[in-house]
């Protein structure tokens, strides 16, 4: 599994994964999107367009980093277009929460749209 | 374990994260020995992955030595289906008690484990009880 | 086969060519996580792919019923290096006089597959004894 | 392993082989050789290009039909590109009498080449 996070913006950031996500190469993942968080990022976007394996450990940390991010007010949206990876989404019943799209672009805009959203609902969100 | 027979795989892995690997590989292998197809692999290797991290996370108490504390695979192939079984000698746990939490709706507390497992296989048993191990049997079908 | 360690990877395979694939694909596993290269990699499944044919080849009379034919390996990792052993309870041969014979330059018949496995591997152990089974050691280091 | 053969003229296949070549697959290209050679083929070119595994099993055969094509009058070339390969032919010291060259044009001369010599050191012999 190979890692790359950029930030996109003040509290936003693309995170890009590739290769294979199990509990040996979980933890890495983890510490990437952690150090992201503790710089101020709340809206992730995670490009797992390149990912080959995911399975409930991989699952486990995106959940796991939504809820930070939603805690700040931000989110994630899940960027994924292969056929094996969306069943597990699909199956684990994490398609809705983790705001699964078919790509990069998709997944921005899901994250604009929410941000939209929570600025209506709560009068002062900043958009992304 | 049951009997061995001539179309058997067997495979003892080290309870350990870097292996999680190896045991996929193996499932691959099998699988495309056995007939399944690509997307039936995809799902099996998700399975025998998740009882296998299973084993890593839960089965072992600290005192247990490392080299003692090992995965063991069982690939068979037949009739156009694959069973893994997946067995440690750890701690072992109560499957019904877990049943019924899940039933109480606790799973959201962790648990997607066996519900992987259940959905990307077409037969799932857990044999455990708590001090004595536990075995995870899956099977697999061809889709014909 | 020698004692486990917390880094052994043990495999038994049924002795028929289906499972070579099987065979190569742990060993590729077991390499990465070995740190192996790519390159090294490729050579070591050729040389345990080998030693795997050989079995399959020659290590069991006709008489041997299918389910008591195996091929046993161990594949274990450590200081930037990976042992494989390929075992098996079949008839055995003299190594000695396999090298005699090579010397006499009679290798032209056959006999491709331990020069293989030799030139693919840092070190080659052949133990086996008519009658006694056989056990090939290779060890792989990952160049620097 | 997949293997497709084509007759290229009256004496001579190309034949491609696909994925990997060990003891499993074997049989099935010893086959399509055989039936070549059964056909009356002598030259032949073998496509390796896109093989990703080869080892004593495949080397044999290999080896063996040279050997028929030669006894035939003909020979074998194999056109092989990729570096893991290429070292067992090397190491095995297959690489001259198998005629191993880097693609299917060069092999196509090789035999050639072999045609020519051998028409002229024997007088006789037909091009391919
Ligand atoms: N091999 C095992 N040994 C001991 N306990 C196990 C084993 N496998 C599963 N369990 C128990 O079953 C529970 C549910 O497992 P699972 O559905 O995979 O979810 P999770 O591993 O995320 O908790 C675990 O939390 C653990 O208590
Ligand atoms: N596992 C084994 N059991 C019995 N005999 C073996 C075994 N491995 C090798 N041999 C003997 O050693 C010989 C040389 O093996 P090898 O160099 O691989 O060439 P080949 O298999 O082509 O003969 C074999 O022909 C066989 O007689």
């Amino acid at each position: 599994m190979r890692i790359t996070a950029e930030r996109t913006d003040e509290d936003t950031a693309l995170c890009h994964v590739t290769g294979e996500l199990d509990a040996y190469t979980a933890p890495d993942l983890r510490d990437a999107l952690d150090e992201q968080l503790d710089q101020g990022v709340r809206w992730i976007v995670a490009d797992l367009t390149e990912l080959t394996y995911l399975d409930s450990t991989g699952l486990g940390i995106l959940i796991e980093t939504a809820k930070k991010c939603r805690q700040a007010g931000g989110d994630v949206a899940v960027a994924c277009d292969r056929k094996n990876l969306l069943r597990i989404f699909q199956i684990s019943g994490t398609h809705e929460i983790l705001n699964v799209v078919k790509d990069v672009g998709a997944a921005r805009e899901r994250l604009q749209e929410l941000a939209q959203e929570r600025s209506e609902g709560a009068g002062g969100e900043e958009a992304p | 374990m049951g009997a061995r027979d001539a179309n058997t795989v067997e495979l003892v892995l080290p309870s350990k994260p870097e292996y999680l690997l190896v045991a996929r590989l193996a499932t691959s292998g099998v699988g495309l020995r056995a007939g399944l197809s690509v997307d039936d692999i995809d799902d099996l290797k998700v399975a025998v992955a998740e009882a296998c991290t299973n084993v890593i996370s839960h089965a072992f108490d600290d005192n247990v030595p490392p080299e003692r504390r090992m995965i063991n695979l069982r690939m068979s192939t037949g009739k156009g289906e694959m069973t893994v079984e997946v067995e440690d000698e750890g701690v072992g746990f109560d499957p019904e008690a877990l049943q019924r939490a899940q039933r109480n709706g606790l799973e959201g507390e962790g648990g997607l484990g066996f519900g992987l497992m259940r959905e990307l296989t077409d037969s799932l048993t857990v044999e455990s009880a708590p001090g004595s191990g536990t075995r995870v049997i899956m099977v697999k079908r061809a889709a014909r």
